[in-house]
């Protein structure tokens, strides 16, 4: 067995063996509840990725996740460690709402409005963590915790303009913006009811990708990120990299906001506020922050979260199962990162010393 | 007979239950649940519940799962939020399917035909717990701990403080918006802020009422309670409460289905709402701080209103700005389109709709 | 006795009294977090941890009808999470950040799930201390009376800070934290020390979960944490890593979350959902104008945050 | 010429200054030494420290081959080799910071397992490690008290303070007992490891580079109170060096490793340096003879004016510094470390804002930024290369195009990256820099010291344009070969017209290379001579501050 395939077969099979592992204790916490493990597993696939219709459950619950987990993905090349998607995705999708509104009220054609108000909700995100960019070059303030502040500070911005200034007055019991007419909706993609966010997603993961690994950009990224003095050094513009990657991390979330609200709630108010945000840095971490990799992360978070249902209504178990679940397979999925080249069967031989490639490969 | 939405053609009706938060959370949603707990006893129904899903995508793909996989033909989508666009977003996937919104949002003609809404006028029994609460009060202040200002809230603020009023017109109600329909440590903050000011009764719409009538009862004040019944979390000042009773919306409900009536062939009516008389409402157990004479003046009161002699909302009132917003001799009874718009505290009440 | 009413008095009462009901849980949570950190680990986890203490103390409460024997058993509940999370950060390639997020998630789920049966019974209370002997004044009366986790925390603040001053494990500690790799040398176990702290912390952080749900509010809910677990880290850096610190900025949030009602109460309701933010607001502000470029942070410890070799 | 020996021990004055060797000659000992005061009790003889045939491998790589090494009881034992050939790994495997694949470790003829160095402590073994090991924001006592393994419990810092100021009278060199170790410089910083271990009362000493930040007197000092304990019998030494001078003045013997393997043992009195050197490369080689050429019409191109900064607690590092350097001339910056030249460089580098003052590069304002690099053709060789110029994780091949990424043919269009281009040009220089890595494709962390240095001078020197350079300890740890080849470097440049700022506390290599010398001292340019003219007491005098 050649190197390569080694570890070809190392990544395919340590994944695997977390999320089966993540299974089997959560079958043994089934059965302690009560439940039978086999049952469990069974709905759990039914429900996720059993059929196309419980599949496409899977991918809308993913989507806005995929563009959320940018949000921490991308400033983290940087080296920053950025939790703020939650506030980021708020403002997002109110300031989407905002330039929706406004754009479809000076009689833009719809995708006119459409981009205005995905233009408005990255914008919005952007400026949002660019914020925090900012306080960590400027004034060097910790940007895990200004950005978990500005979280609890955008919710009580997304309520305050819901609740005032950008009330609809007949949205009467639930206080929310006016609604985006329906022409300016986002469609679902032909013969499912995923909408097109999940496009914007995989879209914006792949260009992510691209920025980061192939283009002048993501080089200066990677090197301030991995050693910020070495950067300074080669003369690159550091704060002009945290913001720019910031703005660029808020934008996708922003991005998400303004999906949800153009293409799930039809306005802004506080069921924005749904925990999407949270979701998405633990995919970014999980993925170890590489897009790609989130996006593969994002489907099985959403897997997870629709087969949520089934477990209360199948199995009788309570709501808080499915938490349980999510805690153990993402547990179990962090720890296997930590086994990479620590498996017997997976490390290649100690070279013997006459053996021609690895003569080459002993530093002195 | 077979009913006409039956999937697969058993006689079996199966009917799914949605809620915002977990079930047993001694509030709106446990009530719910209450409500539906009391299905299981009757022949050929079914139900399947589903607790804790947030008010987005989330949950027009529970809905969709129930009627896929559990074969539900009626929906009960219990959060205010699930209307709009979930139920209705459904509601065009299935046509055959009926969805009942607790919210009372159906409007004729602009939602589809296999909608309905239900919700019951909860602000009956605040307006009679107001006269308990009145009884009871030395400091002649109220305390209303209230999630946010929207109109079902200020509604049963209003009706609370009248109902207090129509003993006492000097009683006053302090109102504190927690601006969160579950924050425990807010809602005590609030409690205890209030007792600190001498308020000696007070009562809350909040999703879960448990921490305003502990901290009540730890203080040496009284509380009504809203939802279900919380009398056994304050043995002592617990005076009455304003309930739910779902259970007999439920099975009227089931029991139309089971005739064979639909929304959509009309057998069951779109807009389905009610207080007292209609069986939506109850009132807790009066507590042992409630007075005989306090007893009596409720029970009048709640007869009155059952048998439609008493109009909560009758001209003149005046808003606690001074402005009057049901002129003298104006009758608004309990399904005037007014009162769902309300965005005015009462003359009497302390605190602002922001 | 009637009660007098305070009027704009009641303010600044209702602000104290707040401070000293609504603080606990933050302080140890801050305090469980300053000895993690000192120790070179983040646990962002602690909101999982203060539920699962809450839950636990509130059931085991109820159970034997000892809420002593709750406030010990949710400091063990809180030290089961702890060891999860001081195993499983200290793997190679793993995120302490990562791994709080998930047991954040895994810790509120654990609990929610077995405090299920828990939401409807009341639990005894633990007992409360009153130190108004001397006044008449029943807002007084009720403001002074104290949770003994109040007194408790009060006490562990300066306990701690002469832990790490004078005690060789506290100097073991901020060695491990500033810099693993002297410590190393040394022949001390990282490993063990770093473990020792987080459950060290994780059971500050799980009794700081008993004195929500057996002092203040004082009742099990799965909405009873508002995050306080997840502040405690923004906290512990506002309070530079110094225990005596933590009790401080532990003060100050206690009473912000108590601004909010208090205006109201007066009167004054405008902006609530801004008022309601305002702890946040006022910390990052604080962090503003004291962070400084040009000045590392004082008692930062020098690991904080890196990766794992 | 005899080996100075400090006089002022005792007396807390600055040692006077001596002149120093230039270039490294076979000095013996003077074998009868005074005994010193502190040194006279009844302390046990050191026990003898034996290794056997032993084997460490790093995944597959093989560290060390079957070594073995013998320090008899009371003599000082130098362990030399090349970079990367394995002298860190050997102590820290006899220390039981790594656990050896095979082989044995004796102590007293005994057969010892030493799983960490509290073990290791415990047989009378102690290690200053070649990275600092004192916790930088603990004092000075705290380090102390910590690295007793027998520390009370609860410390009564009373009397801890009482013990550890009686300790420090009698101790060979005197520190401020409530200073955090973030504020001292570096020679002192090392002071304390040692004294760290005789305070722990190790009786055999394991010294990894020890005078790789001192100044020549520094070490002279330190090594010179060392020899003295070893020579009363109280004290082995095992010592890891590249200097040879330092190794022909003090050590009885030496053992040699190249590539993890044994490659040779003897006495310092029966080898010549040459014989060394041969035993660490295995061929003979000569140190390539330093030729200066005069450049023609040579003209200012750094121009530094009341240049200030600050240190990262706030306090003024370098204080109106004005200096000109020009095309075709190596201005060499003299000073014990920690008088404001790392904060100097760094402001140069881009690492540091600038507090006021003016910086001119060919007559123009220079804010270190990616562009005006570029124009003006400015390099740098930053000290410690792995913490300034190399992101760790990154490949050879990508460090290698940190100067060069942005610009074709490595950037398509200025935004895309050539990955082709980049490994290709990172090929032809790992070839030209004889950079010893197993692909350009290997993190630039996993290599040896030596050799990461070798990656940024390839990077920073293979520019045909070079303008400007500028140095800080460039020759830092790194054994003698590879500082021949950088100084050959420097000076091929110099010979080209660039004009270069060398930044150093080796006095030797300032002395042997640059044209112009300039002491800092205190954070300000105190002093300033040609190189030629240069009187070396003065500049010592100077150094220290007076
Ligand atoms: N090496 C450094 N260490 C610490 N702080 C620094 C360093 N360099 C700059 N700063 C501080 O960071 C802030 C921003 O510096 P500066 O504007 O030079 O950054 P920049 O990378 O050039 O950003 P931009 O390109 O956006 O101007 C200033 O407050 C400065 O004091
Ligand atoms: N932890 C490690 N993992 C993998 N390889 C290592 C590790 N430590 C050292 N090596 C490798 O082992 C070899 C010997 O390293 P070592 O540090 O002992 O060299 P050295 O002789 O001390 O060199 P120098 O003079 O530069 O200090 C080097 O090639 C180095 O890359
Ligand atoms: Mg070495
Ligand atoms: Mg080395």
């Amino acid at each position: 067995m050649s190197d390569r395939w080694r570890s070809l077969l190392e990544k395919i099979c340590i994944p695997i063996g977390a999320l089966v592992a993540a299974l089997v204790l959560f079958g043994l916490f089934c059965a302690l509840a009560g439940a039978n493990p086999f049952g469990v597993y069974y709905s759990i696939y039914r429900a996720a990725f059993g059929s196309w219709s419980s599949f496409q459950n899977t991918l809308i619950q993913a989507s806005p996740l995929m563009l959320s987990a940018l949000c921490t993905a991308l400033p983290a090349r940087l080296g920053l460690v950025i939790i703020g998607n939650e506030g980021a995705l708020v403002l997002g999708g109110l300031a989407a709402v905002a330039g929706g509104l406004t754009l479809g009220g000076w009689g833009l054609p719809t995708p006119g409005v459409q981009l205005g108000m995905a233009l408005a909700g990255m914008l919005a995100g952007g400026i949002w963590i660019a914020i925090v960019g900012a306080l960590r070059h400027y004034r060097a303030v910790n940007e895990t915790i200004s950005s978990l502040l500005m979280n609890y500070i955008a919710i009580a911005l997304l309520n305050h303009m819901v609740n005032g200034p950008m009330k609809d007055p007949s949205s009467l019991n639930k206080p929310s913006t006016y609604p985006i007419p329906e022409m300016h909706m986002l469609g679902n993609l032909p013969g499912s009811r995923v909408h097109y966010g999940l496009v914007l997603g995989l879209v914006a993961c792949g260009l992510a990708y691209f920025l980061i690994q192939r283009t002048t950009f993501g080089f200066a990224a990677r090197t301030a990120g991995g050693n910020i003095r070495a950067a300074r050094v080669a003369g690159l513009p550091v704060g002009k990299l945290t913001l720019a990657i910031c703005f660029l991390g808020g934008a996708c979330a922003g991005l998400a906001g303004m999906v949800e609200v153009a293409a799930v709630h039809g306005r802004a108010n506080e069921s924005l506020n749904a925990n999407y945000g949270y979701g998405g840095v633990l995919v970014a971490f999980i993925a170890r922050h590489n897009p790609i990799a989130a996006s593969l992360v994002a489907l099985l978070l959403g897997g997870i979260l629709a087969s949520g249902g089934i477990l209360q209504r199948s199995h009788g178990l309570p709501d808080a199962t499915v938490m349980v679940f999510q805690g153990l397979v993402f547990l179990s999925v962090l720890y296997s990162d930590s086994l990479y080249g620590r498996l017997p069967i997976f490390k290649a031989r100690p070279a013997r010393p006459a053996s021609p490639p690895m003569a080459t490969a002993t530093p002195v | 007979s077979t009913s006409p939405t039956a999937a697969g053609g058993s006689d079996t009706l199966t009917a799914g239950f949605v809620y915002v938060g977990p079930k047993d959370d001694y509030g709106y949603n446990q009530a719910h649940a209450e409500g539906r707990a009391s299905l299981d006893a009757i022949e050929g129904v079914k139900t399947s519940e589903e607790a804790s899903v947030p008010e987005t995508n989330a949950v027009q793909e529970t809905m969709r799962s129930m009627i896929d996989i559990d074969g539900a033909t009626a929906i009960f989508a219990t959060s205010f939020g699930y209307f709009d666009p979930h139920v209705l977003a459904l509601a065009k996937d299935f046509p055959e399917v009926q969805f009942f919104h607790c919210g009372g949002m159906y409007q004729e003609g602009v939602h589809p035909e296999n909608v309905g809404s239900y919700f019951g006028y909860i602000d009956e029994a605040q307006y009679v717990a107001g006269v308990v609460a009145a009884h009871a009060s030395n400091s002649k202040r109220l305390g209303f701990i209230a999630a946010k200002p929207i109109p079902q809230v200020l509604r049963n603020v209003n009706s609370f403080t009248l109902g207090a009023r129509s003993i006492d017109p000097s009683i006053t109600t302090q109102v504190i918006f927690t601006g969160d329909w579950a924050d425990p440590v807010r809602e005590a903050e609030a409690a205890n802020s209030m007792a600190d000011q001498g308020i000696d009764v007070l009562t809350c719409h909040v999703d879960s009422p448990k921490v305003v009538i502990e901290t009540a009862e730890r203080r040496g004040i009284f509380a009504t309670g809203y939802h279900a019944n919380q009398a056994e979390l304050a043995p002592q000042g617990y005076l009455t409460g304003a309930e739910w009773d779902w259970s007999n919306v439920y099975k009227n409900y089931v029991s139309l289905m089971q005739e064979g009536k639909t929304l959509m062939n009309g057998g069951i009516p779109h807009l389905v709402r009610g207080g007292f008389k209609d069986g939506f409402l109850k009132l807790s157990p009066f507590g042992p701080a409630v007075s005989a004479s306090a007893q009596q003046a409720a029970e009048a009161a709640q007869a009155q209103l059952v048998s439609g002699e008493l109009v909560i909302y009758k001209g003149e009132i005046k808003d606690n700005k001074g402005k009057t917003v049901i002129a003298g001799g104006k009758e608004l009874g309990q399904t005037a389109v007014e009162l769902e718009q309300m965005n005015w505290l009462a003359e009497g009440v302390m605190g602002s709709v922001g | 006795m009637a009660t007098e009413a305070l009027g704009l008095w009641g303010v600044p009462l209702a602000i104290i009294a707040g401070t000293l009901r609504g603080s606990v849980p933050f302080l140890f949570v801050s305090l469980g977090e300053c000895l993690t950190e000192k120790s070179g680990k983040i646990n962002l986890g602690l909101e999982g941890t203060l539920l699962m203490g809450a839950m636990s103390a509130y059931a085991v409460s109820y159970l034997t009808g000892s809420p002593w024997l709750g406030v010990i058993t949710a400091g063990i509940a809180g030290m089961f999470l702890g060891l999860i999370h001081g195993w499983l950060s200290q793997q190679p390639r793993v995120n302490d950040v990562a791994v709080g997020i998930a047991m954040i998630i895994f810790g509120s789920g654990l609990a929610f799930f077995l405090g299920k049966p828990f939401i409807q019974p009341s639990a005894p209370q633990l007992p409360t201390l009153s130190l108004a002997g001397w006044t008449q004044i029943p807002q007084l009366e009720s403001a002074l009376s104290i949770s003994p986790l109040f007194i408790l925390g009060v006490a562990i603040a300066p306990l701690m800070q002469w832990f790490f001053r004078s005690s060789r494990w506290g100097l073991l500690v901020r060695a491990v934290g500033d810099s693993p790799d002297a410590a190393k040398a040394m022949g001390i176990s990282i490993f063990k020390v770093r473990m020792a702290s987080i459950v060290a912390g994780s059971f500050l952080a799980g009794i700081g979960g008993a004195s929500l749900s057996l002092f203040y509010p004082g009742s099990w809910s799965e909405r009873i944490s508002s995050g306080q677990g997840l502040m405690a880290v923004a906290l512990v850096i506002f309070a530079r890593w110094n225990p005596v610190q933590c009790l401080y900025a532990s003060l100050l949030f206690g009473g912000a979350q108590a601004i909010g009602p208090a205006m109201q109460s007066v009167g004054i309701d405008a902006y609530y959902y801004l008022f309601n933010a305002s702890p946040y607001i006022l910390t990052l502000l604080i962090m503003v104008i004291t962070c400084s470029p040009k000045r590392t942070l004082t008692g930062a410890p020098g690991s904080l945050g890196q990766a794992q070799e | 010429m005899c080996l100075p020996l400090p006089l002022g021990r005792h007396t807390g004055l600055p040692l006077p200054i001596h002149p120093l060797p230039i270039h490294p000659l076979p000095i013996h000992p003077s074998p009868a030494m005074e005994t010193t005061a502190v040194a006279v009790q009844t302390k046990p003889a050191p026990p003898e420290l034996e290794v056997i045939n032993l084997t460490k491998r790093f995944g597959t790589f093989t560290a060390l081959d079957q070594v073995s090494i013998k320090v008899t009881p009371g003599s000082f034992h130098a362990l030399l080799g090349e970079n990367g050939a394995g002298k860190s790994t050997l102590v820290k495997c006899i220390m039981g910071f790594y656990t050896p694949t095979s082989g044995e470790v004796l102590v007293d003829q005994q057969c010892r397992d030493i799983d960490s160095p509290k073990d290791a402590h415990h047989f009378g073994l102690g290690m200053v490690y070649q990275h600092f090991t004192s916790v930088p924001a603990m004092t000075v006592a705290e380090n102390l008290v910590l690295s007793r393994y027998d520390s009370p419990q609860w410390i009564n810092w009373k009397a801890e303070y009482d013990r550890l100021d009686a300790f420090m009278a009698t101790s060979p060199f005197q520190i401020d007992l409530r200073t955090p170790i973030s504020q001292l410089a570096a020679g002192q910083k090392q002071k304390l490891e040692i004294l760290k271990q005789l305070y722990l009362n190790s009786r055999v000493l394991i010294l990894d580079e020890p005078t790789s930040v001192l100044t020549p007197d520094e070490a002279d000092e330190v090594l010179g109170l060392l020899r003295e304990e070893v020579t009363a019998g109280h004290l082995s030494v095992l010592m890891i060096s590249h200097k040879f001078r330092e190794v022909m003045a003090f050590t009885d013997e030496v053992t040699v490793l190249r590539k993890g393997k044994l490659a040779g043992h003897g006495y310092v009195r029966d080898l010549t340096v040459d014989d060394m050197a041969h035993m660490m490369l295995g061929e003979k080689t000569e140190a390539t003879p330093v030729e200066k050429v005069t450049v023609a019409d040579s003209r200012p191109v750094l121009e530094l004016k009341d240049l200030c900064a600050d240190r990262d607690n706030g306090l003024p590092a370098v204080c109106s510094a004005s200096l000109v350097v020009n095309s075709g001339e190596i201005v060499g910056i003299a000073g014990v470390s920690g008088n404001g030249q790392r904060e100097l460089v760094e402001v140069l580098a881009g690492q540091r804002p600038r507090h006021s003052g003016d910086i001119l590069v060919n007559g123009e304002p220079y804010q270190s930024t990616r562009r005006e690099m570029a124009r003006h053709q400015v390099y740098t060789l930053p000290e410690e290369p792995l913490r300034n110029a190399c992101v760790p994780h990154m490949s050879v091949a990508e460090n290698m195009a940190l100067r060069t990424f942005d610009c074709p043919p490595q950037a398509r269009r200025g935004w895309l990256l050539s990955l082709s281009n980049i490994r290709r040009m990172a090929e032809g220089l790992v070839k030209v820099f004889s950079v010893k890595t197993p692909s350009v494709d290997t993190p630039v962390g996993h290599l040896s010291g030596g050799n990461v240095q070798r990656t940024v001078l390839a990077r920073e020197l293979s520019s045909t344009e070079i303008n400007l350079l500028i140095a800080a300890n460039p020759c830092f740890g790194l054994d003698f070969s590879a500082v021949d080849y950088i100084h050959t470097q420097i000076l091929a440049a110099r010979n080209r017209g660039v004009a270069v700022l060398l930044v150093s506390e080796d006095l030797d290599e300032l002395l042997k290379l640059s044209d112009r010398i300039v002491v800092i001292s205190g954070g300000e340019l105190v002093y300033e001579s040609p190189t030629a003219t240069a009187d070396i007491k003065t500049l010592g005098h100077k150094m220290a501050g007076h």
